[in-house]
């Protein structure tokens, strides 16, 4: 809902000329790919179209699009693109950063972001792990990951970056992983919000965490641990064998067995993306018998910043004159006649 | 009466060409209201001024304890004034505590005016007084007037059937109008701001009103001996033209949004509230009309990187703080220079180091300013002398950023941002615009981001501009496409163009403020010293010392002369209300015996205390106890020199 | 249950010499109070208590409490009690900070000390302004507060404390207001949950935002709109005229009336502090006609960062000895004989 | 074959004294481990050593890449050796990205050991080479060893079943061997060092000992003419005892192990990965077992909030990082200085502004360490001079910070911190131990916090100690209770003695490292380029100038002799890695006229760089174009001579 004209280009039209610098096989490329090819989709425009990023691999991505690109510094890419975003609310703003980046030294940048809902997609690439600085265990690392800062096993509770972000107060939750096909339809998605869109990307850094995702991404055999949320559509996985019902003793979800596909009488719920309760069960969902939920987890937009901030502006400024000259001469004034002596 | 503006000598001289006044009372009296309202009617009577408001730290202080006195200086007179005074003629002290904590202030022979209706047995506890000093002989060297001005107050207001609480809010209006009489001010300019200040409610104006004029009668009528006379100050010598009172903080304010207009840029403000600097953010945040977006970030740290992802974005960014902030954002002042992106910083220096003394001034963040960066970091500094002068310095912070697309730290202090003076007040027509120039267009068949025009600035380029597409960021970039290169020359060849683009910065040449371009000693000052130094050096030079006062705008890069114009003086002094930072970067630029007098109590200097340190150079001048040139290195006062 | 000796002590004990710089009338004097009559309750030893700030009026808080204090620097006390705590896992620390000192600048560290569990105790006083610089408006400032630097009105979306707290992945969220007689008992819950214990404590600022809290704090007539939540208790307010119920529809709670004290057929929910999905909703329960959740809203421990530290060094340590001598001349080393030169 | 570590006037002797190698090939060619092995074979043989890693800033870069080079160089020699060398006098190129990069390094008349089997169609267009050098004339000055490598290594493992991929991770192994055999060593240490690092995959320890015995086989058995073969390289002569490599972080880890122990505290590090820093949170991270707590922060401003808070707690904070994390750590740092507790700050420096160029070495900190805080905010700085001396200068550190309750800020770079070279493993029962004192009991009558001793350092007093509860923080403290006190004299008073505190650290005279204590001219360094510098003073020596070497470990406070030292000589030439930081520190501190020899390209100073630069001041002597004492102001290389 950013790009004011829409334009045709194709996935050539985004892809820069600098050697790409990722590790062979990093679930990078797969992200970047998806995104080169989610943009012409979405009518960009390259000379409107910005990424901005903190540090780390992920950080990276802005050199490889064929767009605008601020490479700025760690964890503080949120403060950057609210700037630009105020400075030019017509541009259109990719936020590219990961778990590290976003969540250790940039979560505060991070949330306010989210709170003041500045219209940008905000990619948050989880691998889990710093890739950049060589595999030091990440805030978003599992218990028990060994690092070379946590050569016996790491043992903070890790954070969870979507519920940080609904905390937060975010009014879009998107997920998806790197090798997904599903991936660029949660980009659109969040495109199309209009605010703050939180997309958490799970990526695999297949050289300091590698397959850590396999549970729910594996390229094989993992489908029935996705579940892939749809506005309006009952929440079904394992090929809609199984789905997802309140348990009304414990007020939470659970999994339950759907039966030649009659998930009413399961009482499977019908995903509402604009239900903040049923968002945060569904972000906190377990591992254990609880697929991934995936997809568009929550989306209902509240008015942005930068609209009010140009509203407020414009409200502030009605009726008045920009007169620097007048301003100069306002508040307690004299006048010194000339009689007295020559001008010094 | 005595002038606090002229030395000790002066004072048997019966016409005084200056008065300090200090008004000091709990900080509920509302003292500095009474202090801005004696500053309008002392400018409107054409006197020229200088003010220093010093309020406690606490918002709202425990009433009648020490620590929540708030007072308010003035010096005016007939000649030009460029400090609030040593130390004041009149002391109003609205309650004990407020004259415990000034009354060290006063000169010898000085005037207290006091309200014996707070000189309660609890207010006297709460100060620590044992006894009553207005009572005891304690005084006996000054010229004590005490009357109980809170009942004085409650009489001239009780037709407006006010409870006695709401009442005693008016003593400070009262003390004003006797304050008026003695200098024979007109009332009407503060009937009218009261009118229009209580608008909505007519019976609080009025009873104001009435509390002034009784004072104001108070002075008229009463039978009074000896200090309680009408003094006259004629007019100043000024330019005609239209003049106001300004603080730093509003023409620095004003300065950038004069620079952004001049740079034909809306500007983008991202601040975030410290002491003493949040009052530009407040100022700002009331120009919107100006083209100016302010924005209170979360921090310091993303009130900078809003900053500069607004001019990245083609807005002019500005940021500011003090001390603190200042070292937050050190980082992503990086990153503006690696990026090559304008950019002001504002520093309104208070004490540290760390949450220091909040409310005091000081210099102490040259350091910080000219050297605190992680890697070989160059950037230009420029430093305000007072409040008026921020206006300019703000419009050539503006100018050096957008014409050198750099960083730009402008230095004020806790002092200049609250201080008031007058200001004529410019036509902006007559300031040279330096219109922003953006690429929109390859100067040749490549896009080339980092390539430099002759003053080595490389172009603005602002994201929407068909086909410029291009990636910056904070690694180290090819000298012309800006892609990330780490290969040795490249990295040698961009430290060298970044030191050289901001050493050929054009700067004005240094002019001598006062005195002779060489002689036997060169005070040197910067930013806030400029008034006790250029009094302190006038007083020197008509007591016969070959002295001079240069001060120095331009930090860095410095005035190319400056290093010649230093070697012409057989000695060079630089006072600091810091341990001696500027003196670094002069002896480390010119390799000139600067020899620092530094003053770190957060108080601004005294012009005695600067003249007793240029005397040490000269023989035979009174103040060299030595009789012969002394070298100066002190730190004034400097109460441990028994414990070193 | 930090302490590990009980101690006796009275309020006294707790007071210091110095003079409290509060404006008279402010609500951190009723906090204060409220702490210093909490402490000898829980036989709390002073000199084994640690409070720690970080800036704002609020923050002024140590030099009060006759125990050890740390004074610290705006929003980064998390980080300092998180090391003092490390180095002393027997001190018993109560962290102090504002919705600006916690929530502004500090956000991040706030996260990561309750995301790492770091037995303490955090007391963040939310006045929604910034009270120590003058009154700008804070990011827990309801929309549309006039201050300094929003001269026309804020236009943020406000911070939701406990909100942020919880997807932060707080084990423990209590709230109450300054001079709620309740609060002694919310601090002592706090106290004796083992794990960072997060507490939301409305603070009227009266200089700058006065009485912004009156909807539900007002010293009279607004009981009604206070929901104090206990263990196993119903969640009933206005003299248990009204109850909590979760609304089948919308997944959502709901104000149902309760007729002659039959809750249970009102269908209103029994408060379980472990369940984190009713307390989701209880966080986030709007203004209108919900009322203000106090009390102990969530209570789950879960080992705590220290203990885990501990744990680990021991671990790490098990049966090595700790010779450096030896460690100096681990890796790869050789020998040069005596006999070619004398030492240098 | 002649050494890089002598002029190339002495290229012509026959007997070099030390050879220079470089290992270079693609970062999945395992250079790194190639080079460290090779380094302890030379220990092991008696050489003296220094070596320089220089791997790409890329994880992982595609194979085959310029930017995905790795390199590890080693000089060795039968005389003390203090750099990695200039120019190697061997390049081993593994394909040819790797020659491509380095050939530039590589002596005139050098050997190139390449892997034709690399040099495909495929690699050479990666490195963007049109013809294959190995085939051309391109290589003619050079002495070229081509040969299959590849190929020789497959079949050398062919016994192990393993696929041509896994069979190739083995080349390396086969290049050491063949290396190995050039310079006479033994293979069974390596063979050790397989058989644990393999321990659980016996197959492929195998497998490697067999490509290193093939390579070692090749060098012995075939016929080759000229370049190939065995040089003799004699042990240095050394002091008798245990040795060991170390490198830089290793070296800081320990010392800081050594130096918590001899103030017998537990020692708390607070971190947050960022290169080159990173290595020494990894290595304390495993020490767990020496009362080592080791946090990964949420970011640099947490870890040193941690590390602060758990000195307030009793225990030796210490916190590391690199420029941008050092820059976010200043406020910090400033409220360590307030409060005065110790802690132990380190730097290892790397390329700047900004994010720079975080895999290269330089040291434009300097700034930052000594002056880049707001307020007055006086720190002791130290640099380290080389990885052995980096554990001595941690205890140093330690040492400093406990007794004068301050932080400390050590200075190591990207350099240090990487290379390795031989050390004596010192007895730590030889250093005196500096236990911490706290405080448990007040000293008078009433708890006074801030009451100095004779040192002016603060008592320590630990929470947790009954009847000694106090409160400490950020805003200006009372002399002696340590309550807030805005007092101007308390805060003039406080400055002064924060700053004399400081000021008055007992460091050691400084000493002359080479030359004379009085001549013609002093090179002054400090930190990592103590290598380069001392050895061409040593060649300049011999060549008959009067030229000291003065290489500075305490940089603030400085020696208190070194003024004068200085003043002895009628030149001071200053080498650093920046664009003249230390220099600004010598001239404000001694009015000396210090010149600055600048070299920013993210590389060490080639010893003959500075053989140069010192020639310039010696009439006669071969370099010194002008025949006359020249000044030295310059940047090298200085590429923009013309530009400016
Ligand atoms: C101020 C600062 N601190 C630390 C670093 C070092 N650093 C660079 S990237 C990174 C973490 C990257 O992790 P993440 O954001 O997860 O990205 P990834 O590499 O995994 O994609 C760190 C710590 C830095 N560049 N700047
Ligand atoms: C680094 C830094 N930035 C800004 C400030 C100024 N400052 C002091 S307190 C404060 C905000 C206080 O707000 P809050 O935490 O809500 O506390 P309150 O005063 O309302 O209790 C600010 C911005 C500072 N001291 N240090
Ligand atoms: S280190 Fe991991 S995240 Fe980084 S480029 Fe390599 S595989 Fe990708
Ligand atoms: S400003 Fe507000 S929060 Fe601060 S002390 Fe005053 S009333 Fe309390
Ligand atoms: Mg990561
Ligand atoms: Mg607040």
């Amino acid at each position: 809902m950013n790009a004011p004209v829409t334009i045709e280009t194709t996935l050539k039209d985004w892809e820069t000329d600098q050697e790409v610098r990722w590790c062979p096989g990093c679930g990078d490329y797969a992200i970047l790919k998806a995104v080169q090819r989610t943009l012409p989709q979405l009518g960009a425009d390259p000379a409107n179209t910005v990424f901005i990023s903190g540090i780390g691999c992920s950080s990276r991505f802005p050199y490889y699009i064929e767009s605008y690109g601020f490479h700025t510094i760690h964890g503080r890419a949120p403060a950057f693109a609210t700037g630009a975003k105020l400075a030019n609310p017509d541009l259109d703003i990719w936020l590219v950063t990961g778990d590290g980046d976003g969540l250790s030294i940039g979560g505060n940048h991070l949330m306010h972001v989210l709170r003041r809902n500045v219209n940008m997609q905000i990619m948050l690439f989880n691998n889990e792990i710093y890739g950049l600085t060589k595999g030091q265990a990440s805030p978003t690392s599992r218990e028990g990951t060994k690092s070379p800062s946590t050569p016996i096993g790491s043992y903070d509770h890790p954070a969870r970056p979507a519920a940080f972000a609904l905390g937060s107060g975010a009014r879009f939750i998107g997920r998806g992983f790197d090798v997904s096909k599903h991936l660029p339809d949660v980009l659109k998605a969040a495109h199309a919000h209009k605010g703050a869109a939180f997309i958490e990307i799970f990526q695999n850094c297949i050289v300091y965490n590698k397959d850590v995702f396999d549970d729910f991404a594996a390229p094989k055999g993992a489908e029935d641990r996705q579940l892939w949320l749809e506005n309006g559509k009952p929440m079904l996985f394992a090929k809609d064998t199984n789905g997802l019902a309140l348990n009304r003793e414990t007020l939470g979800l659970e999994v339950v067995d759907v039966v030649d596909g009659d998930w009413e009488s399961a009482g499977v719920i019908v995903h509402d993306v604009t239900n903040r309760s049923v968002a945060h069960m569904l972000i906190e969902m377990p591992f254990g018998p609880f697929p991934m939920a995936l997809g568009v987890l929550y989306d209902d937009p509240r008015p942005t910043f930068e609209d009010a901030v140009t509203e407020e502006r414009e409200r502030a400024s009605a009726g008045k004159e920009a007169n620097l000259a007048k301003l100069l001469g306002t508040g307690q004034t004299w006048t010194v006649s000339g009689t007295a002596q020559d001008p010094v | 009466m005595a002038t606090a503006a002229t030395t000790p000598q002066d004072s048997a001289s019966s016409t005084p060409d200056a008065i300090v006044v200090r008004f000091a009372g709990d900080s509920g009296d509302g003292m500095q209201l009474t202090g801005g309202q004696f500053t309008l009617s002392t400018a409107l009577a054409g006197n020229d001024l200088a003010t220093f408001p010093d309020f406690p730290a606490e918002i709202r202080a425990p009433q009648g304890t020490l620590f929540g006195v708030s007072a308010f200086q003035i010096n005016f007179g007939s000649r030009q004034i460029n400090t609030a005074g040593d130390a004041p003629d009149v002391l109003v002290a609205m309650n004990p505590a407020a004259l415990k904590v000034n009354l060290a202030a006063l000169k010898p022979g000085g005037l207290i005016i006091a309200d014996t209706g707070a000189f309660t047995k609890r207010n006297l506890d709460k100060a620590h007084y044992e006894a009553n000093p207005l009572e005891d002989d304690s005084l006996a060297k000054y010229d004590v007037l005490a009357f109980d001005i809170s009942e004085k107050t409650i009489e001239a207001v009780k037709p407006f059937g006010l409870g006695n609480k709401d009442a005693l809010r008016s003593k400070n209006m009262w003390t004003l109008g006797l304050a008026l009489w003695m200098f024979g001010r007109s009332r009407q300019p503060i009937h009218d701001w009261l009118k229009a200040k209580f608008k909505s409610k007519p019976d609080i104006a009025d009873a104001n009103i009435a509390a002034l004029d009784a004072g104001h009668a108070f002075g008229e009528t009463a039978e009074l001996s000896g200090p309680m006379r009408q003094m006259e100050m004629p007019p100043v010598q000024s330019e005609p033209g239209l003049y106001r009172t300004i603080t730093g903080a509003e023409a620095v304010s004003l300065g950038l949004v004069a620079g952004a207009q001049l740079a034909e840029l809306p500007m983008f403000f991202g601040g975030y509230p410290i002491t003493p600097a949040s009052a530009i953010l407040h100022h700002l945040a009331r120009l919107k009309e100006y083209g100016v977006t302010t924005f209170q970030a979360e921090d310091e740290i993303a009130a900078i990187c809003a900053a500069i992802g607004a001019s990245y974005a083609g807005q002019l960014g500005v940021t500011s703080s003090s001390g603190p902030g200042i070292a937050l954002k050190t980082e992503a002042i990086g990153l503006g220079i690696m990026t090559e992106l304008p950019l002001v910083i504002v520093n309104s220096q208070r004490g540290g180091p760390s949450t220091g003394l909040p409310t005091k001034t000081e210099q102490s963040d040259l350091y910080q300013a000219v050297y605190g960066r992680n890697g070989d970091a160059p950037m230009p500094v420029i430093a305000a002398r007072s409040p008026s002068d921020a206006f300019e310095v703000a419009i050539e912070a503006c100018r050096i950023a957008t014409e050198y697309m750099t960083p730009v730290m402008l230095l004020t202090d806790g002092y200049i941002a609250n201080a008031a003076e007058p200001w004529k007040v410019p036509n902006p027509a007559d300031f040279t615009p330096f219109p922003a120039q953006f690429l929109t267009e390859p100067r040749g068949e490549q896009l080339l981001p980092y390539k430099r025009n002759e003053k080595g600035a490389r172009p603005w380029i602002k994201p929407g501009t068909p086909g410029m597409m291009h990636r910056i960021g904070g690694i180290e970039k090819h000298e012309e496409t800006g892609n990330i290169d780490y290969s040795p020359d490249n990295h040698q060849r961009m430290t060298d163009l970044r030191k050289a683009k901001v050493e050929n910065i054009a700067v004005p040449d240094q002019e001598v403020a006062l005195g002779e371009t060489s002689g036997t000693l060169a005070v040197v000052g910067w930013g806030s010293t400029y008034g006790p130094i250029h009094q302190a050096v006038r007083r020197s030079i008509a007591k016969g010392c070959s002295v001079s006062h240069i001060h120095v705008r331009h930090i860095w890069p410095l005035p190319k002369n400056l290093g010649e114009l230093l070697k012409a003086f057989d000695h060079v002094l630089v006072p600091e209300m810091n341990t001696g930072q500027f003196k670094t970067v002069l002896r480390d630029q010119f390799l000139v015996d600067a020899q620092p007098l530094t003053k770190t109590s957060g108080q601004p200097f005294q012009i005695a205390e600067l003249e007793a340190a240029i005397a040490k150079y000269f023989d035979g001048i009174e103040g060299n106890e030595g009789g012969e040139v002394a070298v100066n290195n002190q730190q004034l006062p400097s109460p441990l020199a028994e414990n070193d």
